[in-house]
């Protein structure tokens, strides 16, 4: 079994190629239930072979693939471990879904077969990043799942705004890259390899705090970039250009967590360095608010959950960054569910009402789609942290540790709680405006209800959004168990014991959880009017949240438009004239010598006799001088 | 005694000659001039008991050369006086300050060298070894000089060849 | 009797005026007179030095530089000619085509 | 085995150059054929090549035996991927090349000169050999630019040649200095690189050395501010010019330092590690940075190549097992992809005749295999793990970290660069709608020139995924150069699982 | 009764080329025969005298350096490998010069038969001069050869400009002449001997008390020497003589003035004088280095190809002086047997470009000429490469050559002046081969004469092989050396 464990990625990857070259021929739907089918066997393998470590007996186990690096101990090995296993089984599960539901979703492209080979490679190279044995392969996927995205953003790369888009992702991603090679650079300079369980195991021994703090940080950069996290989110909003199964999947459910999933993976590194961990925490914290706030004023249907993606994000930051590892892990697949719900849900929308996107332009769509509007619904209480659903379990385990970690993080608690607030009460929000009050459609749009394929997926991803809470419920900690293999000998924070400690949390989180959503169904219920002059009353603060602070143009005017005047500096106002100029300059010279020089022969016999005569002087007088 | 009076006074002649030559306005006083440096240098020579080629001197120089030179002069119609205004830039400049520099090296070596015209004077002069007479000439100039002389052969050939490949035009040239 | 060396002084002084007068004259005939003078100079140095060393060698070597002379000054004086019958001047000025 | 790898060309060239000029259609195809023998010499090498420190079929054959000259050729682990490289790269310039409409037949021969000549110059292990064999391919290449390059060709060519030409000189008289201590040492006379290897010279002779060889292969290569010469040659040479100059011709400079100035000169060498890192990581981020807003792709792909022809060098003066074989492997990367760029430029300025990025724009839709292409090599000269160019860099970056930290961090930041003037570039050639009239009617690629490119993007992927192939045979090699370093200076490199060494050597830079 | 000591074998090919000289013009004056046949006598001597030289060259191989058996005529003349050697550089080039100007001489009509007999006597006097051991007798066919040039670049008269180079030339070099001479005197005065050996020995044995008056000597030979070879600052000459003499002649010309005068002055300066080496081979370095950057950087700006390879030639004088600080004899026989035969050819090229009767050389004359003549455009190129001393043409191996004596005896500093120099000359022997080949003009196609054509397969191919294959010509020049 384990042997042919390859076969995880390799499925995927073997259909995507298949599709690179015979794809166009496959034609649609075909090509799309190939690409479904390899991720679905994928994922059915998967399982088989996550079997040992439910009953918790099987040992992580590597297999080595091929020697890729020598000279930097970098190769390619699978590491099946629960965690791995975990994350395998998320993004298949979720992946295979996606897959289906893109299938209708896609109806009708030309490139049809082109949008399932990158899917299908993205499914690679999501499950190379997770699966990896050693940095080096997890950097592999790590890029290669930026590399798809890049495509996937730019799948429609007529439009201007989905190319500037996809080339933002791929930059601002590398910006988070550079700090993760320096990170690795630090790791082989430390340890002489790359792999996980080398690198942990000497990790005590080896690292100083201060280099442990070092790479702990140059990771965090990395995940920051991948994840989306203050200050290098600003790509994710913008990624929403791709079609909207590609949103659901990598800018949702799978790629964007990388981030979270290499902070918990390099656990013995940052157990080493508490001060990253804060940092870590801290970030995550504000993440979350700062993107709390942005969603509460979009319009986008896809912005909303686009900055709500950020947002959650943050709280599994939030989790890794107090070392509840497990509770971000937990929260990761929690949300995989529930986010991707929302955006297939949102996709279906936008398809039913023929692309648009603007929530002010929609309403009253419940009676028209139900099945996407309670499934969206279930998704929206989820996320809001109202039990029973998923959504709640998590999010309570994460602000659960963070308030029992104490100190600077019980602040951090704080405004976790602030943002369960605010969440419920935008995603309520987003819900009201789409599916209740008066349709308010631009005329000519004919809401028509989601096609069967398309409900399947969001069926299956709302039970799971209901039910998917239940694999860590407090006091059982199914996945904490599951998951303990990869943490031991980590100090992992957990929630609070003591039922009561407990209640009260969860009883704070959900009194927020309903008060926020509570609030927004209060406003959004009245007619558009009403709401709008609410909307109007939080001026300027409303405004500025939904332009997002202008970060983009903060950012375009103190880095993009700053680097380009140097770079134009430095091509044309040093390259050509003083570079180039100097070596064009020094072949001028002596060309000008020569023409300074040619009057000396002037054609005169007696100046030639007198410069003959002027030599031999010279010479003479030199041999006297140098021979007396 | 005698040789010093006339070293002196035909030193001055030659002197004088050459610069008669070189600032005579007239090519025609210029040879004049020449001509005089010729007769002085011979005079020298003779002084110094080369007299075979003192002879050779009179004989191919004032004789035979100069007269070429006077006939050339006449035929080209140059016997008039030339301006002496320099129109060529920084000539004169150049003229005077190359014979100063020369003075000076020479003024530099007699002066603070011990320079010796002839390092490798032999401490007694024997007369007969240099009495220039035609057989002391001739016996050195048929046996170890004798392929040289062959040689002003080739020079001669060339000097009448090449005065007829220039100057000698046939009707068909013209 | 006189040293040789003032023999070869007056010779350096004569092969010196005609080496300036090679830069002053601009009629090449009379330059070609200070060569005359020049290897006149020659001679006497050479006849000067090999009477002060005893060396009859001295005088051999001035009998060829005559030779080399009278050929030089028939080479040249068709040269001149050559040149005059053309252009009518016998002024090295005038000869400034090529340059640079 | 090596002498035929070395003079196939040059016959190959003879044959052609008899064939009379009227006969203009048989040239190219014959030149081409001809072309595939020594690749398939190379590829037997490949093959039969033993992955072992030193020297293999290696000939010797004196040259003239007073001077101590001697025609000494050989192979090992550093030169070996080169002479692969240029054995590839020749047909498929050829290939690409049909456009060429003037004077084919002497094309075909000074291409065919040239390789002979690049061969020659990786082979050759006895510097009076190598000088020869490094100045001769100036001419061809001087040739192919002036006759079939772009308006400004003529200046371009003497540049690159006088340029080019004054390193060499310098070297040349380094190369003269070297065999005379070598004389006054030992008594006889030789060129050979083993002999001179083993002179001992007093540092400062050592540096003035040094200083000369690393001028030469530093214009070559070419590295920051010696650069400018590039950007000029690769915009007028036509296709071929550019894909040989790009993909062989530079890789001599770093070739040249990595063969010459590590094993001539150790001592000094060691002493120029910060020096040269410096120069290298100077180039890598301003080659970059002025790629980022060049008007003309190919300027673009020039100035890229200046920024990873800094890694290279880079990694070679890290002076760690990883910073040489990277820097060896980064040889062949560099030729593959920005080889593979510069066809594809060429490509396209045959369907359209320019090159300005301005003229383009939603190329993707009329040519969507062309951008595929495009966008592949593209994410394989950004680095992009899996390809090719990622093994590269990262092996330099991590191996020069040990011996250089500060520079490697910064270097990194040319990984983040050339993502920026890449994907820039092709946003605004291949993306949004195909606005302007001429660019509607483009042609996709031929299969001609599907087939000139496929087996580049086949080497970079199986070199991204497995570098071994190649790594195997180029390990023994570059370890055997840090012995050489490590017995004749007291510098020892730095192993890796010791930090400490970072932050005490990190310093220094 | 004393007789002279006469050595047929070592002034054989001299007299056969004095012979044929005669003949020619004696026939002349009598038959008048067509100039093909005086050519055939030209060239018949001139393959004679070959022939001689290489039995010379089997003799001194087995004398093995005795002066006392190759020097005849009681030391006048000397047959050492150095002179041989020379002597035939002096006759190839010469049998080249007279086959790529063909043209020219069978245009002379009726004074065809100066012409060549005046070729002739100039190779003579010039062969006399390398191989002579006395200095008065090296004077003698210093001026025979001279002399004989001065008339043959004023031979033409369809040209003003001919007559301009010719007393240009001649003033210029009788004056140099005169120097040198004077030279020879004060060397005279200063050791009693008028041979080259007979200094070397004098000076070898005895230290002069006072050497002022020899120094003085040595300066002005170098001078008077140093004109012949168009070395800086006495190259004044050169450019107006290359521009202003008949195309046909200036490339033999220009040759073997460099070929005898540098034989000269290596031999004397290594042979006679060395051991005043420490103060003339700083004067000799001064020289290279301002002959070097003077020629190359004057080159560099002039728009006749006549006086950029004249400007070239001070270049080259430049090189073979580094040469000579060098000391070594072999290296600089080595670069004026390349370098001569390198020239022949170009200027072989220049005069066909030219044409027949046409005497200019403006470069503008040579756009396209790949097309227009690609063998003229070939060759020339090659020719050029080879001056410019790129690797695998004898230029490279000769610039290698002398460079590697220079330093090896000391002088790196010149060495690399050099290096620098040959790169900046680069320049303008590029700019030739951009016109021919990059600059497209669309001329009548040029006819090539069949002399030509054999000259420049002979200099192409001599500068390849001594290029690829040095050891051919450098085992030779290894042997030809000075007494």
């Amino acid at each position: 079994m384990i042997d042919f464990i390859w076969l995880i990625i390799g499925l995927p990857l073997l259909a995507a190629i298949l599709l690179h070259f015979v794809g166009r021929y496959l034609g649609e739907p075909l090509s799309g239930w190939l690409a479904s089918a390899a991720i679905g066997a994928s994922f059915v393998f998967a399982l088989v072979a996550a079997l040992p470590f439910f009953d918790g007996g099987a040992e992580a186990s590597t297999v080595l693939l091929w020697e890729w690096m020598p000279a930097i101990g970098a190769s390619l090995e699978i590491q099946w471990d629960p965690l791995s296993a975990l994350m395998t089984l998320v993004v298949t599960g979720v992946g295979t879904l996606i897959h289906v539901f893109a299938i209708s979703y896609m109806h009708g492209d030309p490139r049809f077969a082109r949008f399932f080979t990158d899917l299908n490679l993205f499914a690679a190279s999501m499950l190379t990043l997770v699966l990896a044995g050693n940095y080096a392969m997890l950097f592999l996927g790590w890029e290669l799942v930026g590399l798809c995205s890049y495509l996937l953003i730019g799948f429609w790369f007529t439009r201007p705004s989905a190319a500037a888009a996809a080339k933002k992702a791929f930059v601002v991603n590398r910006i988070g890259d550079v700090g993760f090679m320096v990170a690795l650079m630090l790791v082989f300079t430390s340890f002489g390899t790359l792999t996980f369980a080398g690198v942990f195991e000497r990790a005590p021994d080896v690292l100083t705090t201060g280099t442990a703090t070092a790479i702990a940080l140059l990771l965090l950069v990395g995940a920051a970039g991948k994840s989306a996290q203050v200050p290098l989110y600003v790509w994710l909003p913008d990624a929403m250009e791709g079609p909207t199964p590609v949103s659901a999947l990598i800018h949702a459910a799978t790629m964007v967590t990388a981030g979270v999933y290499v902070i918990a993976r390099s656990a013995a590194i940052f157990e080493l360095a508490p001060a990253a961990s804060t940092t870590v925490a801290t970030v995550g914290a504000i993440t979350a608010i700062w993107a709390a706030t942005i969603a509460l004023a979009q319009r986008d249907i896809k912005k909303v959950l686009a900055y709500s993606t950020v947002s959650q994000l943050g709280y599994m930051f939030l989790a890794v960054g107090s070392t509840a590892y497990v509770a971000g892990i937990f929260h990761l697949m929690t949300h995989a569910f529930f986010k991707a719900l929302l955006f297939l849900g949102a996709g279906a929308v936008i398809h039913a009402m023929h692309d648009e996107q603007d929530m002010h332009k929609m309403g009253g769509l419940l009676k028209r789609m139900p099945v996407t509007g309670f499934t969206m619904g279930i998704a929206t209480l989820a996320i809001a942290g109202i039990p029973p659903m998923a959504g709640f379990w998590s999010k309570d385990e994460i602000l659960a540790s963070a308030f029992e970690r104490g100190g600077w993080f019980s602040f951090l608690f704080v405004i976790g709680l602030v943002t369960a607030l605010l969440t419920s009460f935008y995603m309520s929000r987003q819900w009201v405006l789409v599916f209740l009050g008066e349709p308010r459609w631009s005329e000519g749009v004919e809401p028509h209800r989601a096609p069967r394929l398309m409900g399947v997926p969001l069926i299956i991803l709302a039970v799971l959004s209901i039910f998917g809470g239940l694999v860590n419920t407090p006091f059982r900690y199914t996945l904490e168990h599951f998951l303990e293999p990869v943490f031991e000998g980590i100090s992992v924070q957990h929630p609070p014991e003591g039922i009561g400690m407990f209640l009260i949390l969860a009883g704070l989180s959900v009194v927020a959880g309903l008060a926020g959503a509570g609030a927004a169904f209060v406003t959004y219920r009245q007619p558009a009017s009403s709401w709008q002059r609410f909307e109007e009353g939080l001026q300027p603060l409303w405004g500025t949240w939904e332009n997002a602070y202008r970060v983009d143009d903060v950012y375009g005017g103190m880095l993009v438009a700053p680097g380009k005047k140097a770079a134009e500096l430095s091509a044309f106002g040093v390259d050509l004239p003083l570079i180039d100029g100097a070596v064009n300059g020094i072949a001028g010279f002596f060309v000008g010598l020569g023409a300074r020089l040619r009057p000396l022969q002037t054609g005169y016999v007696r100046n030639y006799a007198a410069l003959l005569l002027a030599g031999a002087i010279v010479v003479v007088a030199w041999l006297l001088a140098g021979g007396l | 005694m005698v040789e010093s009076l006339v070293f002196v006074l035909m030193a001055i002649a030659a002197v004088a000659g050459a610069v008669t030559v070189v600032v005579a306005r007239n090519p025609v006083y210029s040879a004049i001039g020449l001509l005089g440096t010729l007769f002085a240098v011979a005079v020298l020579y003779v002084l110094q008991l080369a007299h075979f080629v003192a002879a050779v001197q009179i004989i191919v120089y004032a004789g035979a050369v100069l007269t070429l030179f006077l006939f050339v002069i006449m035929l080209i119609g140059v016997d008039k006086d030339e301006t002496r205004e320099e129109n060529l830039p920084y000539q004169r400049k150049a003229v005077i300050a190359l014979g100063s520099a020369i003075i000076l090296v020479a003024a530099g070596l007699a002066l603070f060298t011990d320079f010796q015209w002839v390092p490798a004077a032999s401490e007694a002069l024997i007369p007969e070894s240099t009495n220039g007479t035609i057989e002391a000439i001739a016996e050195p100039l048929f046996t170890t000089w004798v392929v040289a002389f062959q040689a002003t052969a080739l020079l001669l050939t060339i000097a009448a060849a090449g005065a007829i490949a220039l100057a000698h035009y046939r009707k068909r040239d013209i | 009797m006189v040293d040789p060396g003032l023999y070869m002084t007056v010779a350096a002084v004569l092969f010196f005026i005609g080496a300036l007068g090679m830069l002053v004259r601009r009629n090449a005939l009379v330059m070609f007179m200070c060569i005359e003078l020049m290897l006149n100079a020659v001679n006497l140095t050479l006849i000067s030095a090999g009477r002060a060393m005893n060396d009859i060698n001295g005088q051999v070597a001035v009998f060829f530089i005559l030779v080399v002379a009278a050929a030089e000054v028939v080479v040249g004086l068709a040269i001149i000619v050559a040149i005059f019958r053309r252009r009518s001047t016998a002024s090295v000025d005038e000869l400034n085509e090529m340059r640079g | 085995m090596l002498s035929a790898l070395i003079l196939a060309p040059a016959v190959a060239a003879l044959v052609i150059a008899l064939i009379p000029a009227r006969r203009s259609e048989v040239h190219l195809p014959l030149g081409i054929v001809l072309s595939i023998v020594p690749l398939g010499l190379a590829g037997y090498l490949f093959w039969i090549f033993e992955p072992m420190p030193g020297y293999q079929h290696a000939v010797d054959a004196v040259w003239y035996e007073p001077w101590g000259i001697g025609w000494t050729v050989g192979v090992d682990g550093i030169s070996l991927p080169m002479v692969m490289l240029t054995a590839l790269l020749v047909p498929i310039a050829l290939g690409a090349s049909t456009s060429i409409s003037k004077r084919t037949k002497e094309f075909v021969v000074f291409t065919l000169l040239l390789e002979a000549g690049m061969m020659g110059a990786f082979l050759a292990l006895d510097l009076f050999l190598f000088f020869v064999f490094f100045e001769a391919i100036l001419i061809p290449m001087y040739f192919i630019i002036g006759i079939w390059g772009g308006e400004r060709r003529i200046y371009a060519s003497i540049k690159f040649f006088i340029y080019t030409a004054l390193g060499s000189a310098l070297m040349l008289a380094a190369i003269i200095g070297l065999a005379f201590t070598y004389t006054s040492e030992f008594g006889t006379t030789s060129f050979a690189l083993a002999d001179l290897m083993q002179v001992t010279l007093d540092q400062g002779t050592e540096r003035w050395f040094f200083a000369a060889f690393a001028l030469a292969f530093a214009i070559k290569v070419p590295l920051f501010p010696f650069h400018t010469w590039l950007p000029d040659a690769h915009v007028e040479a036509p296709t071929a010019g550019s894909v040989l100059l790009a993909a062989v011709m530079l890789k001599l400079g770093t070739y040249g330092l990595l063969r010459f100035n590590l094993a001539l000169f150790p001592e000094v060498s060691v002493d120029a590690v910060p020096i040269m890192g410096v120069i290298a990581v100077v180039g890598i981020i301003y080659g970059a940075v002025v790629a980022i807003v060049q008007p003309d792709l190919k300027k673009l792909v020039a100035y890229s190549s200046v920024s990873h022809l800094g890694f290279i060098v880079l990694g070679t003066f890290a002076l760690t097992s990883g910073g040489l074989q990277g820097a060896v492997i980064q040889n062949v990367n560099h030729g593959l992809t920005t080889g593979a760029l510069f066809l594809l430029v060429g490509m396209l300025y045959d369907r359209r005749h320019t090159k300005a990025i301005a003229d383009f724009g939603g190329l993707q839709k009329v040519m969507p295999v062309f951008a595929g292409f495009f966008l592949f090599m593209a994410f394989a000269s950004i680095g992009l793990p899996g390809l090719n160019g990622f093994v590269g860099e990262f092996l330099i970056l991590i191996g020069s970290f040990a011996t250089l930290p500060v520079l490697a961090i910064i270097a990194s930041f040319g990984v983040l660069l050339a993502a920026i003037y890449m994907l820039w570039a092709y946003e605004r050639v291949f993306t949004g709608e195909p606005d302007k009239e001429e660019n509607r009617a483009l042609v996709d690629l031929s299969p001609r020139e599907i087939g000139l490119l496929a087996p580049l993007a086949i080497l970079v992927l199986v070199i991204g995924l497995y570098p071994s192939v190649l790594l195997d045979k180029i390990a023994p090699s570059t370890e055997a150069v840090l012995d050489h370093i490590e017995s004749s200076t007291d510098f020892v490199v730095p192993a890796p699982g010791r930090l400490d060494f970072v932050f005490t050597a990190g310093g220094d830079s | 009764m004393p007789t002279p000591e006469v050595n047929w074998l070592a002034i054989g090919p001299d007299l056969v080329l004095a012979l044929a000289a005669a003949i020619i013009l004696l026939v002349e004056v009598q038959w008048k025969p067509r100039a093909r046949a005086l050519g055939l006598v030209a060239a018949g001597s001139l393959v004679v005298a070959s022939g001689l030289t290489v039995v010379q060259w089997l003799f001194a191989a087995d004398a093995a350096g005795s002066v006392a058996e190759l020097s005849a005529f009681s030391g006048m003349i000397l047959m050492d490998g150095y002179a041989i050697f020379a002597r035939f550089a002096l006759l190839v080039v010469t049998a080249m010069g007279i086959a790529a100007g063909w043209q020219f001489f069978s245009d002379l009509g009726r004074r065809c038969a100066e012409g060549l007999a005046l070729v002739l006597l100039a190779t003579t006097g010039f062969s006399l001069m390398v191989s002579s051991n006395n200095l008065i007798m090296l004077f003698l066919g210093l001026e025979v050869g001279s002399i004989a040039l001065y008339v043959l670049a004023g031979l033409t008269r369809e040209d003003k400009k001919a007559d301009e180079a010719a007393i240009k030339y001649f003033l210029m070099g009788s004056f140099a002449s005169a120097i040198f001479v004077y030279g020879v005197a004060l060397i005279y005065a200063g050791t009693r001997q008028l041979t080259i050996l007979g200094i070397g020995d004098y000076l070898g044995s005895f230290i002069v008390g006072s050497p002022g008056v020899i120094l003085v000597g040595i300066g002005l030979v170098i001078v008077g020497l140093g004109f012949k070879v168009s070395a800086a600052p006495f190259h004044t000459w050169a450019p107006d003589v290359y521009q202003g003499a008949p195309a046909g002649v200036v490339g033999y010309l220009a040759s073997v003035a460099k070929i005898a005068g540098f034989a000269a002055m290596a031999r004397i300066l290594l042979t006679a004088v060395d051991d005043f080496g420490w103060s003339f081979l700083p004067v000799i370095a001064g020289l290279a280095v301002l002959s070097m950057l003077l020629g190359s950087i004057m080159a560099l700006v002039q728009s006749d190809v006549r006086r950029m390879l004249a400007y070239s030639g001070v270049a080259h004088a430049g090189f073979i002086l580094t040469g000579i600080t060098g000391l070594s004899s072999d290296g600089i026989l080595f670069y004026l047997a390349v370098y001569g035969v390198q020239l022949v050819g170009a200027f072989a090229v220049v005069a066909a470009v030219s044409g027949p009767g046409g005497s200019s050389s403006d470069i503008s004359l040579y756009r396209g000429l790949s097309r227009r003549s690609p063998v003229l455009a070939g060759s020339l190129t090659i020719l050029l490469l080879a001056m410019a001393g790129l690797p695998l043409t004898s230029g490279f191996v000769a610039k290698f050559g002398v460079f590697a004596d220079a330093w090896f005896n000391g002088h790196e500093w010149l060495v690399v002046v050099a290096v620098v120099a040959s790169v900046i000359a680069f320049a303008f022997y590029l700019r030739i081969i951009v016109v021919m080949y990059m600059e497209d003009d669309a001329a009548a196609p040029i006819a090539v004469p069949g002399m030509v054509r054999w000259v420049l397969g002979l200099a192409v191919l001599a500068t390849l092989i001594w290029g690829i294959l040095p050891g051919s010509l450098l085992d030779i020049v290894a042997d030809a050396l000075p007494l």
